[in-house]
């Protein structure tokens, strides 16, 4: 009985989250922006694996006479001091921004929920241990144990995916400890317990949907402080290899033209606060259809 | 009459539209008397207690009918005005004693922030009257307590202190919204008594509402039962309780358990109260009742005046006319 | 509570012990040698060597870590590779201008966030309610270091209303005293210099608060819409008090508690922006020359950071809880310890 | 009591922070505009003590504190009295007899003498000289002893014949004479408490943002101009270029070419010369890590695919020079002659594809550097742009300085890039990077020995025409063999204000700023 009730209630959760973001106009927009982001990436990717190139010019490859032109008709975003077109980078950088986001938000998630969920279920030492190290995490500033992480282990997309995979992986292994551990109390657990079901099976029966939509709301709010802690990273001097168009470095690369070129930063800043924008707007919608008491105001 | 509602109506924005939580509402109380207000959770009682406060959320609003309180109509005043009003005429205890006290102040400084409010009364002479106060609605130790803070008194307590805060200024109408649901049933007795002491000792009108007849029985003067935003039936206690008119009255009072009859099971008003909205425009009880006809559904029956009673249904119970 | 305040206290000793290993072993184990570039172009391999041994980088790392902790422990953070300069000094000497702008953008983004947080609630779903929470959304999602730009491109390059970096202007800047430039401009009666770093400080401080504000108005309204439904803030209506003293004396004190929280969680993410602001700001504090000194490998210089920076931030988390327990009579010490 | 409280606060911060920070708290100096000369520069010195820097931010401010036995002229490499009044060589090349001039003192009132000039030297003999101090060893790596003839005569005997020598201590690092009482008051460590015999003297140094200075009053020669000298971090090349154009700051350096059309249209002025350094890419011939490159074939084919002068202008705006050897136009030794590999596209498609090249690793540095105003990673990107015409693809990875430093050392690649900063204006210091084992400073690690015997016969030689031919064959051999492609000779730019008057910034990097005039 108590099964049937839950599975019940399960898919008319989900299928009222749906309800809920279709209503709510803000996330909706956010969710197809996220959508055609994703869809530019991906094609942008294959064309590039395929040798043929679909943006208007060559994202890496400038034409150095061509060097600081404001953004005119042929480059909507105005060229870079090596002549290479913005508009063409900054579209070529959402693949940079987004896999980055994606890659470090689920090295967070999968260790992070994996600890907190292990240390919440088991207690006791185990427990503590995990929690006391998340804290040691969480006790230095993430953007500088990011940028020593970096700085150890030299530039590059994967270290910048470990480097904020890494200091974001507190936040999952609570929010996991503190579901487990109130799912834990529930007293259909104890009953499993008592009827003698496998740690396993209570976890995977019980544990996992409970904690999958916190986990899934901060995982939409991560990849949006992920992209931001991208193009900082970026924009220290420590992001990815060149030439790949990245925001945060092409931000960096724009600092010494702030007053004679600000179009070469006002559009890789904008590209960054609108993906984090669309980002943070749909998981405050995802958060408000899966969490009915925030839906209330 | 103290209170005067008439044709009384309330609604509220919500997500599906305009619903109307009190549906033209009249009853009046005299100086003195206890009106209890009858009815299930969501038949609009509170509603009607809030409009008459002028405490309605902000998505509320009285669209039609008059509160006169001494003769003069509340919604016509300002809001300066009313605030006069409140907490000095006309003073209001919750339901709920836990969250109805700030957690933050200190039991004394809620008391005295009512009475420094409404009087002149210097620091000195508004103290001695707190712990009068206290004192009166039976707080032992009153100088003692009143450096506590909510969390550190029992429920009982905190419901005494409530009425102490609302007895500050000495109002004229007490409005007890479900005083004591939320106590153990040996308080609930308690505070029903002080309410009762109350009433003897300052003349006070009380406004009763709550959605159990015991408490009606023991403390009512005269019961309006309200059924989904509607006053159903009113008029004396004694009258309605040992014989109802309208179906509903009847069905609230099979429903309460009895320790002389264990015969049978506890019998349940068969379906459920409809959601605000849809509240259909003839007898919103027909669909429930077991006494419903076709002609129950043509449109709102009126109000039938029996002796010292009026009731709203075309098929009153046959024993009473 | 002295006994509960030496318990936390000394619970972040094990804390502190972590990030001290955490770092030494990134540092020393990992980070780039700085051999090469400490002894500049005039490097031979063999000088390289000579210095690394000079150094005690040639000794097991646990040595090296034990070495290190004896001194921390004894006062002594070691000297700076690059200037020879004991790295307390190095540190004290940049400390105040973080302090300094530190505080001033808390209170800041306090005093705006809690203000619109307090508007956007009581005047839920109005005009205000949404432009502010979209203001608020906005912020939350600009790179601090692109509105920092924008703004020294807006107020110092086209209006020439303020300083594109620094402190305080050369000329004005105090002599003796502590460092803290609005304290000592103040303690010498020089008026001049003190609203000279604060335009100074202006674009800066804003910078560093948005992120904050940002998030302390969201935090403040949902706060005050909870306690706006509570039964308590009917009852102090229905005692008749205006709508000023429900807000701001019942509604605002119960709904700040979590505020505080969040305030001072987001000192400590200040200290993380003010890595990037002080950055863009040319802000001589410990956030820029830290990313400087991780760039070049100076080990003693990030290790005393690190270790500073995180004792910093666990004593403001003890500090908020005790705030939290000083604010809310419900919560005793004596129940709190975990 | 408030007060009271205020006060004690007062004092807690003021133990806790001004026992740290680095300040006279002497009374406040002038804050009159044309008492105060502002010179903005990208970074806080390193520190004050010339014995233990090596960077230029340092000796632009130390040179103006400090002085040696001898100085630089001030346009050229070539050298002048300075705390000596005159020297002389022994016939065997190996004893130099210096006669002190009278009458001088440092800062602190110690008096200048030979002994002070013994005590510094042996502070940095190879024995007692600890590794920070990296300049110890190019200036008295060779000094066999120091004598006090009487207490203004000094000898200085060397171990080997070595013309650079009397360039060597006309620096502004180890070779400045720093106060003996200072040194050994602050226990040899004098980054914090420089004290000198130089036209201005220590004021305060705000880490992070200013150092500042005053007149000396009692300099032996002409007065300094201006009374305070102030030294600002601006690490923001925008930043000092808005703040010169604002009037915030007098002079600035550090600028590149992209910036120059702003500062003039502000109504300032550009200084521009010639500066010390060269720029060069240079080719991994290093036998341990098998680079394609160290077939020379190869190395000839790339070169003719890069069009340097073309690239030069384009990164610098026509401010950098296109360099065609390693030495620039004015130090001795540098010859027309030299031409390098010529930029021949066709050829170099052709060549590259015939030696099966497809692929080269590039390795670079992210930031920008003196002789690399555009930064490492620009120009490698450019150079990769170049390759990508020839038909070749490559990769490029930057790396923070530090990191970078390292990877040289480590890694395997194919392209690398660096540059020299000339110290002295002998032709030795630059060539005998190339002849050395060391791959620090030959980061290719380029084996010729008969380029290595042209250096070692080179720096015994007193200088004169025989000197240059022997080094204008070691450049002919560079250009040969192609171990490296030199790329430009950074123009020295710096700017200033209208009214400012005298500003110039010396061949080697410093500014001397005492007879600067502010209006």
């Amino acid at each position: 009985m108590t099964d049937s009730a839950i599975t019940l209630r399960k898919s008319s959760k989900w299928g009222d989250m749906w309800a809920s973001i279709c209503a709510n106009k803000a996330a909706l927009t956010s969710l197809i922006f996220i959508l055609a982001l994703v869809l530019t990436a991906v094609v942008i990717a294959i064309s590039q694996a395929l040798g043929f190139q679909i943006l208007p010019y060559d994202p890496n490859v400038g034409d150095m006479d061509k060097a600081f032109i404001a953004p005119c008709a042929e480059h909507w975003f105005g060229t870079d001091q090596l002549g290479r077109d913005i508009f063409s980078r900054v579209l070529d950088g959402t693949k940079i921004s987004l896999s980055v986001g994606v890659a470090a938000v689920s090295i967070a998630l999968i260790s992070g929920t994996l600890l907190g969920a292990i240390g919440g279920f088991f207690g006791g030492r185990l427990d503590n241990l995990i929690m006391r190290a998340m804290d040691v995490i969480l006790s230095v500033p993430s953007i500088l144990l990011a940028i020593t992480f970096m700085a150890a282990m030299g530039r590059g997309l994967d270290k910048a995916v470990l480097a904020i995979g890494l200091v974001s992986i507190p936040e999952y292994a609570r929010i996991a400890r503190s579901c487990v551990m109130a799912v834990k109390a529930n007293d259909y657990i104890q009953a499993a317990r008592v009827t003698g079901d496998s740690n396993l099976r209570i976890i995977l029966k019980h544990i996992v949907p409970n904690i999958t939509s916190p986990i899934v709301v901060r995982a939409t709010l991560g990849i949006s402080s992920a992209v931001l802690d991208t193009a900082a990273l970026g924009f220290l001097g420590l992001g990815v290899q060149p030439p790949f168009a990245e925001w945060g470095d092409m931000l960096a690369r724009s600092r010494s033209f702030i007053f004679s070129a600000p179009y070469t930063l006002i559009f890789p800043g904008l590209a960054i606060t609108i993906t984090v924008l669309a980002f943070n707007l749909f998981g405050d919608g995802l958060r408000d259809a899966l969490d009915p008491r925030s839906r209330r105001r | 009459m103290l209170l005067e509602v008439s044709h009384l109506t309330t609604e509220f924005r919500t997500r599906r539209g305009i619903v109307q939580a009190v549906r033209d509402v009249s009853f009046a109380i005299d100086r003195g008397e206890i009106l209890a207000l009858v009815g299930e959770s969501g038949s609009g009682k509170s509603v009607t207690s809030l409009s008459i406060m002028g405490l309605l959320s902000s998505n509320g609003r009285i669209s039609s009918g008059k509160i006169l309180f001494n003769g003069e109509d509340l919604l016509t005043k300002s809001e300066h005005a009313l605030r006069h009003i409140r907490g000095n005429n006309i003073s209001m205890i919750f339901q709920e004693p836990m969250t109805s006290l700030n957690p933050i102040f200190t039991v004394g400084d809620q008391i005295l922030e009512s009475i420094r409010l409404h009087t002149k009364l210097s620091k000195k002479e508004a103290q001695e009257k707190m712990l009068h106060l206290l004192d009166l609605v039976g707080i032992p130790n009153p100088a003692k307590r009143v450096r506590d803070y909510p969390h550190q008194l029992s429920g009982g307590m905190r419901q005494r202190v409530m009425i102490a805060i609302a007895m500050a200024c000495e109002p004229q109408l007490l409005i007890a919204d479900e005083p004591t649901t939320a106590l153990d049933v040996t308080i609930q007795a308690q505070i029903l008594d002080l309410i009762y002491r109350m009433r003897e000792q300052f003349n006070i009108s009380v406004l009763l509402i709550t959605h159990d007849l015991g408490v009606v029985a023991e403390a009512a003067d005269r019961v309006a039962v309200m059924y989904c935003g509607r006053i159903v039936e009113e008029g004396k206690t004694a009258d309605i309780l040992s014989r109802p008119a309208h179906p509903y009255t009847l069905g609230l009072l099979r429903s309460i358990p009895r320790l002389d009859d264990n015969s049978q099971r506890l019998y349940m008003i068969p379906g459920m109260v409809p959601p605000p909205e849809e509240v259909p425009e003839y007898c919103a009880f027909a669909d429930r009742c077991e006494r419903a006809t076709d002609k129950c559904r043509e449109g709102l029956p009126p109000f039938i005046a029996l002796k010292e009673r009026n009731v709203r249904c075309i098929n009153i119970i046959s024993e009473e006319a | 509570m002295l006994l509960y305040f030496i318990k936390r206290l000394l619970m972040l000793i094990p804390v502190l012990f972590f990030v001290s290993v955490l770092v030494f072993l990134i540092m020393r184990v990992f980070s780039p040698d700085p051999a090469t570039i400490v002894l500049g172009q005039h490097t031979t391999l063999e000088k390289a060597a000579a210095w690394r041994e000079a150094m005690g980088l040639n000794e097991p790392i646990v040595v090296q870590y034990l070495d290190y902790m004896y001194n921390v422990l004894h006062g002594d953070f070691g000297v700076s590779y690059f200037t020879n300069t004991p790295v307390t000094t190095e540190l004290l000497s940049r400390l105040p201008a973080t302090i300094e702008l530190s505080v001033i953008a808390i209170i800041i983004a306090s005093v705006v966030g809690v203000f619109f947080g307090i508007i956007s609630a009581v005047k839920k779903n109005s005009i205000i309610d949404n432009f502010t929470m979209t203001t608020a959304l906005i912020g939350v999602s600009m790179p601090v270091f692109w509105l920092g730009m924008l703004l020294i491109i807006l107020f110092s390059g086209y209006l020439h209303l303020v300083p594109s970096g620094g402190r305080i202007d050369t000329l004005m800047r105090p002599y003796g005293g502590t460092g803290f430039y609005f304290y000592d401009t103040l303690m010498a009666g020089d008026y001049e210099a003190f609203f000279n770093a604060l335009q100074h400080a202006a674009l800066p401080a804003v910078t560093l608060a948005g992120y904050s504000m940002a998030i302390i108005t969201r935090m403040t309204r949902s706060s005050m819409l909870d306690v706006l439904h509570q039964d308590y803030i009917r009852t102090a209506r229905a005692k008749g008090l205006s709508a000023k003293s429900v807000i701001f004396k019942h509604a605002f004190r119960n709904a700040l508690l979590p505020v505080i929280t969040v305030i001072g969680l987001q000192f400590g993410s200040l200290l993380s922006g003010a890595v990037l602001t002080e950055t863009v700001f040319a802000w001589p504090g410990i956030g820029a020359y830290s990313v400087q000194c991780i760039l070049r490998s100076d080990f003693p210089v990030i290790q005393g950071v690190v270790l500073i920076v995180a004792f910093v931030f666990v004593i403001m988390n003890l500090l908020v809880d005790l705030l939290y327990a000083a604010l809310d009579p419900r919560v005793k010490y004596a129940q709190e310890s975990a | 009591m408030k007060l009271s409280k205020t006060k004690i606060f007062a004092a807690a911060l003021a133990l806790v922070f001004a026992g740290a920070a680095v300040t006279d708290a002497s009374a406040a100096l002038s804050r009159k505009p044309q008492d105060n000369f502002i010179f903005a520069s990208t970074n806080d010195p390193l520190g004050l003590d010339p014995a233990m820097v090596d960077d230029n931010d340092s000796g632009k401010i130390n040179c103006n504190m400090y002085e040696s036995l001898l100085r630089f002229e001030d346009d050229s490499t070539d050298v002048a009295p300075s705390l000596a009044e005159s020297y002389t060589v022994s016939d065997d090349g190996l004893t130099y007899t210096f006669k002190l001039r009278q009458g001088v003192k440092f800062h602190d009132g110690t008096p200048f003498n030979a002994e002070a000039v013994k005590f510094n030297i042996v502070r940095q003999l190879p024995e007692n000289a600890i590794p920070k101090m990296s300049y110890a060893g190019l200036v008295y790596g060779d000094v066999a002893k120091v004598d006090v003839i009487d207490e203004y005569t000094i000898a200085i005997t060397l171990k080997k014949k070595s013309t650079p020598f009397l360039h060597n201590i006309a620096m502004m690092y180890a070779a400045p004479i720093i106060s003996p009482a200072a040194l050994q008051k602050y226990g040899n460590n004098v980054m914090e408490h420089p004290c000198g015999t130089g036209p201005y003297k220590f004021v305060a140094w705000d880490k992070g943002q200013q150092v500042i200075l005053t007149r000396n009053e009692d300099y032996w020669g002409e007065p300094a101009k201006v009374q305070n000298l102030i030294f600002r971090t601006m690490p923001e090349t925008s930043a000092r270029v808005v703040a010169l154009n604002n009037g915030e700051v007098d002079a600035i350096n550090g600028i590149d070419a992209n910036v120059i059309p702003e500062i003039k249209q502000a109504g300032n002025l550009i200084f521009s010369s010639d500066g010390m350094s060269t720029q060069y890419m240079f080719f991994n011939t290093n036998a341990a890590h098998d680079s394609i490159c160290k077939d020379k074939a190869v190395r000839r084919a790339i070169a003719k695919a890069i069009n340097v002068p073309e690239m030069v202008q384009s990164l610098y705006k026509g401010y950098d020079t296109p360099a065609t050897t390693l030495l620039p136009k004015f130090v001795p030794g540098y010859s027309s002659k030299v031409k390098p590999v010529a930029y021949d596209p066709e050829a170099a498609k052709k060549e590259l594809a015939a030696l099966g090249v497809k692929h080269l690793d590039i390795i670079t540095y992210s930031g920008a550097r003196i002789y690399n105003t555009v930064g490492g990673q620009v120009l490698a990107e450019a150079i990769q742009a170049y390759l990508k015409a020839a038909g070749v693809e490559s990769t490029v990875a930057v790396y923070d300085w530090a990191t970078y430093k390292n990877k040289l050392l480590t890694d395997k690649f194919d392209l690398g890039f660096m540059g020299w900063n000339g110290d002295n204006g002998d032709p030795d210091n630059f060539v005998n990077l190339f002849a050395s084992d060391d791959i620090i400073n030959n980061q290719g690690l380029w084996v010729n020995q008969e380029y290595r015997d042209l250096v070692s016969q080179g720096v015994a030689m007193a200088d004169g025409p025989e000197r240059n031919a022997i080094y204008e064959k070691a450049e002919m051999l560079i250009a040969e063999e192609v171990p490296f492609l030199p790329i430009s000779h950074p123009q020295i730019l710096g700017a200033y204000r209208p009214n400012i008057e005298n500003f110039a910034i010396h061949p080697v990097g410093l500014t001397f700023l005492s007879k600067t005039v502010k209006h």
